[in-house]
């Protein structure tokens, strides 16, 4: 039986450092007086169960899913990015995008706007649905979301250190496609049932390539623990090392997040956002997001894989921080690209797509796997 | 029928979060995909980069279920309606009406005809845009009436009008009294429907005659202009006429016409063909028309000879009842509603235009 | 004279078609970076009517001479004559009918008919937009608090470039044309 | 190997209530035989985020399409019983409304069938500045159909540069007649306005532009490999079938046969231009489409000739002498037309009444023939009756022969590169 001090102790001894907030900071200062901030943290240490709350947020663990990289930041990008895809694809199409809801910073809380209007509108669950699933399926995506953050670690920032943390973390994402199935099936509607068969198929047209794309990466840096990952792309990132990897990598996020040119699963034209066509409200914006949550999953494990991760110079203000932004400046940055695609293509058809997973995707795959192992071999030899 | 607008407002504009939800409609009016007509085009251009309605937070989307705004475009046909208010019907609630062109309020140019509705009286509106079809800027100006609308709680015309007395602009002392001149329209009682040949310089256009004249005898070959060949020919010959024309190497139906002689209880069926295989033939079109029997309407099909006259041949079953002996989709209605039954015949009147205000409007 | 031409369809290589990837690629990136904009803002900006523009019409009384074409001449039956006082008939303009095709005001030979350059109205319900003599003897007012215009913008290509020419709004937006 | 059987289970199913309801024209038993079949029946529209104002009823297996069944008529507003009802000039707006965007060429039929009964001869500048403007209207087309194509094909951005450049088509419209789309513009002898100087300045950049920046639509949407993959070699029709079909316009040019109104039976200046007919072999959606783009650049040539020799014309005369009333000129004196119809419209249009008779003419309007039969009785001033086959209904039975065998995903690239526009069809 744990007590109180020693979870407050152990919560405590496993925190996370950020010298701006848990050291004390100077505002002014002069030869004879000094005035310091009091560090925030200190103010809760003494209180009881306020100082636990407090213990337990900043505890790594939970402070993993919870803030960096987990949910906090997953939000903070997610907003931003809807505007941007929106606002990149009006620049290039000759116009504006949403601006006239606050003219002074282009119109960036359109998202909420709409996120509140989903919020206060009318959920319809119509008659054919299979009720309880319809309405649990979309809560659940939230599982499969926030599973893979367990095993991705932020620098000293993680909530599980396993020597497999790469392919425990492509396992728990590939958990999302299955609930889009499922969303499909308790629709029970044509449209929705085209649309998770869809889904279902993209699923196999990725996958393989998602995996042999990580696990050339793997094999080239000997490890599938993100931190040593990392740790070897100190020198020299993993996009020089197998760029043809990190391209089998780029489209199969594409083909994972259905980004255009392979939107195919909820192509609006054909089969009305396939799965989610029954969906409304509020329930909607949360089956909307599942592809934007899936991209910043992905785009996080491509800037470990291949971007050097959290590697940048250190900010010491930040701390524990400095590689967390790191992390998310370069997914966000990746986010950006992905979501340009939008501007200048149309979308393959299904078989297309499977044939081009299947055939041209396959064979850049096999060939990274060959340049890894290439790499490999000479990295044994001790030629590097 | 309950008052949904007030409703839509009244909930947006109640509880504490008031202003939350009224912000939140107000910015995120998304139109759903119901293009319904003509004015489509100009809903195009409003959302295009011309002037990029996106800019006030709407956004045209493909799904009922997730918008809360139908932008009714144009013309509601009768069998549209059920669609418009299906559709209207699975949108959550709170949703807005806007109806854009004067085919939709009044009818417009087809305020008269047999198969449009009024979609005001399908739907309930919020704004009215008249224009056939209006300007983008008049969409937008809707749109922004509307978030108006949904912040400050009612409805205004955007623009005003002044009235000016009339009686103190031009006197009330009578003048001399203006009968209403006779209205312009004259339709002939006794119609006289008939085609004459005319003689016209076209060499090929007499070598096909006399052709023709061989092939069939048993019908009347004549030119009536340059290009144009009429046979008038008997209903039990009309399809040996066409497989002679067939055999001639015409190869399409141009059209597939039928008129209605009321006065001398007959239909007029005619075909028009040309070819698109025969360089010379490519501007001629031949036209072939037998009398049919209006009580009993029956022709031979041509879908065996030409497979392009079926839909016209469909076409003229639902605007007339000629019953096309030989095509497989007789009886079913194809592009007029169910409930309206043969409107193009004579005896099927439409609402006759009015030049006077009436009193009661 | 008409001639033939034969064209055929593309079928690209693997190069080929990275090259034609990059192309599209490269089109929107030059687009996203300097962007060729069209929008005019409305209604923070105006487009600018040219001459002849078909809008909402206004009614000249003093000049009508009560003769009925413009209602003859109507195809959708928009134009009803309605009697005042002085014992003469006077056009009404259904505009949930009218199409503004203008043939009234082509057809009135003492020019009584005149257009605007507007036609941008939001109406609240059907009975409103029916114009009876007296409102059309004014023609529209558009309300000063409901004025959100700054610019009237007109489009103009000048050496294959096309520019947005800018000019402040006037004090009146709706103007009377003969 | 053993041929694949397909079983199908013994499941217990109910064909949808819907299909009865909706009263659909589809042959009787095919809700029963699909849902115990392997096949499902898709209702695509009228409300569907990629069909117009129609509804397709669509026999899939697994994902392919068995058999498309068109339900039209959403949009049908009876303009033919209309016309029988409406003086022959309040006609002009009303034949305009099947396809607004292609105005000019549709009013240009029905006023030359009015022109030929009366036997009217239309001035030379009125020839011109018809022709310009039809094929400002054919521009104004061919890009909204592409523009359609390409937001079926989800290139929004596809959709958006084609509208845009439509922006400048309505601008020239706008000057010219003063309407952005529905111009009502050509009336029986000629035009309704003269065109000046700087108007005709306006159009000659506004092309040349168009021009320039159809050059980077080709590049990020049509020569797009993406696109190129989802419409090469989709519903292909040979030079047969399309015949057997009776296709028209562009769609017909795609499959090899040289036939365009415009050349085989000139009418307005099309006879005094230098332009080409675009014809492809292929017959696939992808041709269907180049087609028409090339199209555009023949429209602009068409265009900038017409421009030219209005611009050497003497202004005025835009109406023919015929109309005016002034059929006796005295000997040797040249007759001369008017210079504007202002105040002069009804007394000069309004009581036409035409000698009883059958007139037809073809016109090519931008997405193919469209034919006019005017029928006159020779004693009332309104068509007897008033036949109008436009191209969309000419090709809708190709459109739907065409899709079987495709796969789903296809039906919305085949419908887009048709350029199906359902009120032109239903009218």
């Amino acid at each position: 039986m744990l007590s109180y001090n020693a979870l407050l102790e152990m919560f405590r001894q496993n925190s996370v450092g950020i010298p701006l907030i848990t050291r004390k900071v100077v505002l002014y200062h002069t030869a004879t007086k000094v005035a310091y901030i009091p560090p925030v943290t200190s103010l809760f240490a003494k209180i009881p169960i306020l100082n636990l709350i407090v213990a337990l947020l900043f505890w790594k663990p939970f402070f993993a899913v919870l803030f960096a990289p987990g949910l906090v930041c997953m939000l903070i990008a997610l907003l931003p990015i809807i505007w941007f895809e929106r606002k990149v694809t009006a620049r290039v199409q000759w116009r504006y995008g949403p601006l006239e809801i606050s003219r002074d910073i282009g119109g960036l809380i359109q998202p909420m706007a709409d996120g509140m209007r989903y919020f206060f509108q009318e959920v319809i669950t119509h008659r054919e649905a299979h009720r309880p699933y319809f309405l649990q399926f979309p809560l659940l995506t939230f599982l499969p979301v926030l599973l893979p953050i367990l095993v991705i670690p932020v620098g000293a920032i993680y909530a599980i250190n396993t020597p497999y943390s790469i392919p425990a973390a492509i396992a728990l994402i590939s958990l999302i496609p299955m609930i889009i199935v499922a969303i499909g099936w308790a629709s029970n509607s044509k449209y929705a049932y085209v649309g998770s068969l869809r889904e279902a198929f993209m699923y196999f047209s990725y996958e393989i390539i998602l995996i042999v794309a990580a696990m050339s990466m793997v094999i080239l840096y000997g490890s599938a623990n993100a931190i040593e990952i990392v740790r070897e792309q100190s020198v020299v990132p993993g996009v020089i090392l197998n760029p043809v990897a990190a391209l089998v990598f780029f489209i199969a996020i594409i083909m994972a997040t259905s980004r255009f040119p392979f939107e195919i699963p909820e192509a609006d034209p054909e089969v009305v956002f396939g799965p989610f066509v029954e969906y409304t409200g509020i329930i909607f914006g949360l089956v909307m997001t599942i592809a934007y949550e899936k991209l910043y999953l992905l785009c996080l494990l491509f800037s470990i894989l291949f971007l050097g991760g959290w590697n940048g110079p250190f900010i010491p203000p930040l701390g524990d921080l400095s590689p967390v932004l790191w992390l998310f400046l370069k997914t966000f940055a990746l986010m950006m690209i992905f979501v340009f695609f939008r501007t200048f293509y149309g979308r393959y058809r299904l078989d297309q797509a499977l044939k081009i997973g299947w055939s041209t995707l396959m064979g850049f795959a096999v060939v990274s796997l060959g340049i890894s192992l290439g790499l490999g071999v000479i990295n044994i030899a001790g030629w590097l | 029928m309950r008052d949904v607008n007030a409703e839509n407002i009244e909930f947006l504009s109640s509880g504490a979060i008031a202003p939350v939800k009224k912000w939140g409609a107000k910015w995120s009016l998304w139109a759903v995909h119901l293009v319904t007509s003509c004015c489509g085009v100009e809903l195009a251009h409003a959302y295009a980069s011309g002037y990029d309605a996106e800019r006030w937070g709407t956004l045209n989307f493909g799904m009922m279920r997730q918008t809360n705004l139908i932008i009714v475009e144009g013309t509601i046909t009768k069998k549209m309606a059920r669609a418009l208010r299906i559709t209207w019907e699975q949108m959550p609630d709170p949703k807005f009406v806007i109806l854009i062109g004067a085919c939709g309020i009044e009818g417009g140019l087809f305020w008269n005809s047999y198969h449009i509705t009024r979609p005001w009286k399908i739907v309930p509106v919020d704004y009215f845009v008249p224009g056939c079809p209006p300007t983008p800027e008049g969409l937008i100006s809707a749109i922004r009436a509307l978030q108006k609308k949904i912040e400050k709680g009612e409805a205004r015309t955007t623009v005003k009008f002044r009235e000016t007395d009339l009686a103190e602009l031009l006197g009330t002392e009578a003048g001399k009294e203006r009968k209403p001149p006779k209205p312009p329209l004259k339709i002939a009682e006794k119609p006289e429907i008939k085609v004459e040949p005319k003689e016209v310089e076209w060499e090929l256009g007499k070598q096909l005659v006399g052709k023709l004249k061989e092939r069939i005898p048993y019908a009347e070959v004549f030119t009536t202009d340059v290009n144009r060949i009429y046979i008038k020919t008997d209903a039990k010959f009309y399809k040996k006429v066409a497989k002679a024309l067939e055999c001639e190497g015409f190869d399409h139906v141009k059209s597939i016409n039928v008129i209605d002689v009321l006065h001398e209880n007959k239909f007029i069926v005619e075909c028009s063909v040309s070819s698109y295989s025969i360089k010379e033939f490519m501007p001629v079109i031949v036209t072939f028309a037998a009398e049919i029997d209006r009580c009993n309407p029956r022709i031979p099909s041509l879908i065996d000879v030409w497979l392009s006259a079926d839909y016209q041949e469909r076409e003229m079953h639902d605007f007339f009842g000629v019953w096309f002996e030989g095509n497989p989709n007789m009886g079913q209605k194809f592009l007029i509603a169910p409930e309206v039954e043969t409107p193009l015949r004579k005896d099927f009147k439409l609402e006759e235009p009015s030049y006077v205000l009436e009193e009661n409007k | 004279m008409a001639g033939v031409k034969k064209i055929k369809p593309p079928s690209p290589d693997f190069l080929e078609t990275i090259k034609l990837h990059l192309d599209a690629f490269g089109v929107g990136l030059r687009e996203a970076v300097k962007p060729s904009r069209m929008t005019v803002q409305y209604p923070r900006e105006l487009r600018k009517r040219p001459k002849g523009f078909r809008g909402m019409l206004v009614f000249d009384i003093s000049k009508c001479i009560s003769c009925f074409q413009c209602a003859f001449v109507c195809p959708a039956n928009a134009i009803h004559m309605k009697k005042a006082p002085n014992g003469k008939y006077y056009p009404c303009v259904d505009y949930a009918k009218c199409i503004f095709c203008h043939f009234c005001r082509d057809t009135c030979s003492k020019g009584a008919w005149k257009t605007t350059n507007f036609m941008d109205v939001a109406f609240k319900s059907v009975d409103e937009m029916l114009l009876t003599t007296e409102k059309l003897v004014n023609g529209p007012e558009i309300p000063e608090e409901e004025r959100e215009d700054e610019y009237v913008v007109e489009y103009e290509i000048r050496g294959g470039k096309l520019v947005l020419k800018k000019e402040t709004s006037p004090d009146r937006i709706v103007e009377v044309e003969d | 190997m053993s041929e694949m059987k397909e079983y199908s289970l013994p499941v217990p199913v109910k064909p949808p209530a819907e299909i009865k309801s909706l009263e659909l024209p589809v042959p009787p038993g095919l809700d029963e035989k699909a849902t115990k079949g392997d096949e499902i029946v898709l209702f695509v529209g009228p409300q569907h985020g990629g069909s117009g104002h129609m509804r397709l009823i669509v026999r899939v297996h697994g994902d392919v399409i068995r058999e498309v069944i068109p339900d039209p008529g959403f949009v049908h507003r009876g303009v033919e019983k209309l016309a029988e009802n409406k003086l022959y000039v309040q006609n002009i707006p009303l034949v305009e409304r099947p396809a607004i965007m292609d105005c000019v060429n549709f009013s240009l039929g029905y006023v030359r069938a009015i022109e030929q009964a009366l036997d009217i001869e239309v001035p030379e500048r009125a020839r011109y500045i018809r022709t310009m403007l039809a094929e400002i209207c054919r521009i104004g087309t061919h890009f909204y159909d592409a523009g359609i194509l390409s937001v079926f094909l989800g290139h929004t951005t596809g959709f958006m540069w084609p509208f845009a450049l439509r922006e400048l088509t309505c601008e020239a419209l706008m000057r010219v007649a003063g309407a952005r789309i529905t111009a009502s513009y050509v009336v029986p002898g000629g035009v309704r306005r003269d065109v000046d100087n700087s108007t005709l300045n306006y159009i000659y950049e506004a092309m040349t532009y168009i021009q320039r920046k159809a050059k980077d639509f080709e590049r990020i949407f049509v020569r797009n490999p993406v696109t190129i993959a989802r419409l090469k070699d989709v519903a292909a029709l040979s030079k047969k079938e399309a015949i057997k079909y009776g296709i028209v316009g562009p769609f017909l040019r795609a499959c090899g046969v040289e036939y365009d109104v415009r050349a085989v039976e000139p009418y307005d200046a099309y006879d005094e231009l230098t332009w080409d007919i675009v014809v492809a072999d292929e017959g696939d959606s992808y041709s269907r489409f180049l087609v028409r783009v090339n199209e555009i650049q023949q429209s602009i040539s068409i265009i900038n000739q017409c421009i030219k020799t209005l611009k050497d014309m003497p202004q005025g005369n835009i109406v023919s002498a015929d109309v005016a009333g002034k059929k006796k000129a005295k000997e040797g004196e040249e007759k001369k037309g008017l210079d504007t119809v202002n105040g002069a419209f009804f007394r000069l249009f309004g009581r036409l009444t035409l000698p009883a008779g059958e007139y037809t003419t073809l016109t090519e309007a931008a997405r193919g023939t469209l034919l006019y039969t005017i029928v006159s009785d020779g004693k009332s001033n309104v068509p007897y009756r008033l036949r109008i086959v436009t191209p969309g209904w000419y090709y809708l039975k190709g459109f739907m022969e065409s899709l079987k065998g495709c796969r789903l995903a296809d039906l919305q690239a085949v419908y887009g590169s048709f350029g199906y526009f359902p009120p032109e069809a239903d009218r």
